[in-house]
């Protein structure tokens, strides 16, 4: 149901999550980003191109990672996320805790800044 | 074929979230024969999230200690004259208690609470009742 | 989580072809919990083509004038100690007759017959009964 | 729940069928076919690489298109079927019918001789 896979961008790590982000596949998700996350200001991207259903227990999951990330002098950002998810992130003001780029290349600008 | 005004799909699961996919694609092929929605992706995702958080709240919460035999019903039901689908959930786990439920804090990014919040944010009619060691949700979005 | 030897699930649909795909995707959730089957993708096909069999020939044949409300009732009950694939479908279709059914001729090419041939020759068991105004369809796979 | 899409290469149309062939899709599959099988010789190869699923309406109606490209002097040919469909052609001995190729390569091959 899930798939996961991390690609490096310049300085940045790129996960791709590809398919449903839910309880079920959440830890998955989370042992991916807990490596991440412990790496001295990490830059994350996580490119929700591909993933097409996000609960709340996912949303949990990148709220901690991205607390895990700031705490490394790190950042973590999203990107390409579909819109029905994007209204979910705006619904419980996450879009105001994340920032949330179009596509890669817009997020690699921000995060090379 | 003649169509009824009312497309009704009934499950009858263990307690698993292996299932809950099925939820999910059955409210999609039956909102699909409905005309006129507007932005029908959202409406679409909106109720598969509602769904969804409802029983993994069951799952999770609900049936806390498992035993293996636990069951969740489920009844769909699109009424196309009134255009409302409506979920009904029906579980033999704990009793939810409304008290235990804080919103989560908009204000600040949180690792859990966000469920019954999406669901009630979701949906039009959220109601819960317990009654004969059964508990009964019952959603219902107006299409 | 503890595992029930009888994992069961049952769905209650209109006789749509619509709905036929969730069934598809539930053998698969079923089946994939369960270890040290010998060609797990073919045993799982053919018990999604056989159910699918049966199915379309509930929904084209035994319910012919369509008034859009008929049902399909089906259970799957996976036996894990037993090592048993059950498929219990009900309609309340006309009655099947099996004197209507000629055996296909594998000699030659044909454009129509091969569906109950088909479910005889990928399960194990195959039984038919009329009683109460239901027709009962029992298929079963040893795994 | 299906897509087809026909092309062409050298002389022959290849019709690729992506995803389920049922009673439910069967109707698009077959009036493809159908305009196919009214050139006079024609050479179609089915490509069933990315179908997942064959019931016995999808089978009926191969054979029916089979029998038309050969009365208008044509070929119809069959190449990458996944092995739980092709064990339903040796059951219901139809790989005695149709010609199933490995590839579109081969089956290219023998429609060019
Ligand atoms: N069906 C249920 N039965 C019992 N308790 C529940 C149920 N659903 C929710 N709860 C309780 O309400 C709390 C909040 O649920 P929810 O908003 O879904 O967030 P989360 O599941 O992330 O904690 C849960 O932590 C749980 O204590
Ligand atoms: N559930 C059913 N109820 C009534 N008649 C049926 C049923 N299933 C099959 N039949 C009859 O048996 C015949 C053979 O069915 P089948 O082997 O599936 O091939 P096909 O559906 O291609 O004709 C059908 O044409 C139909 O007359």
């Amino acid at each position: 149901m899930i798939q996961t896979q991390t690609r490096t961008i310049q300085d940045a790590h790129v996960l791709d999550i590809i398919g449903r982000f839910d309880s079920s596949s959440a830890e998955e998700v989370a042992s991916q980003l807990n490596s991440l996350s412990s790496i001295p200001n990490v830059r994350v991207i996580v490119n929700m191109a591909a993933t097409s259903f996000v609960d709340s227990t996912g949303l949990a999951t990148l709220v901690h990672a991205l607390r895990r990330c700031q705490q490394v002098g790190g950042e973590l950002v999203l990107c390409n996320v579909q819109r029905p998810i994007l209204m979910i992130f705006e619904l419980t003001r996450l879009d105001q805790a994340f920032s949330i780029f179009v596509d890669e290349r817009h997020a690699l600008q921000s995060l090379a800044i | 074929m003649l169509e009824e005004s009312q497309e009704r799909v009934q499950f009858d699961l263990p307690a698993r979230l292996i299932y809950l996919p099925l939820l999910g694609d059955c409210i999609a092929k039956m909102l699909h024969s409905l005309d006129g929605l507007i932005d029908p992706e959202t409406t679409l995702y909106n109720i598969q999230l509602a769904t969804h958080e409802l029983c993994t709240n069951i799952i999770q919460h609900a049936y806390q200690a498992s035993t293996g035999s636990e069951r969740i019903e489920i009844q769909f039901c699109l009424d196309r004259k009134a255009r409302r689908f409506r979920v009904n959930l029906r579980d033999r786990g704990r009793q939810f208690d409304i008290t235990e439920v804080a919103e989560p804090d908009l204000e600040q990014a949180q690792v859990h609470g966000y469920g019954l919040f999406l669901v009630r944010s979701l949906m039009d009619q959220v109601e819960y009742t317990h009654k004969g060691g059964y508990n009964e949700w019952q959603i219902v979005k107006f299409l």
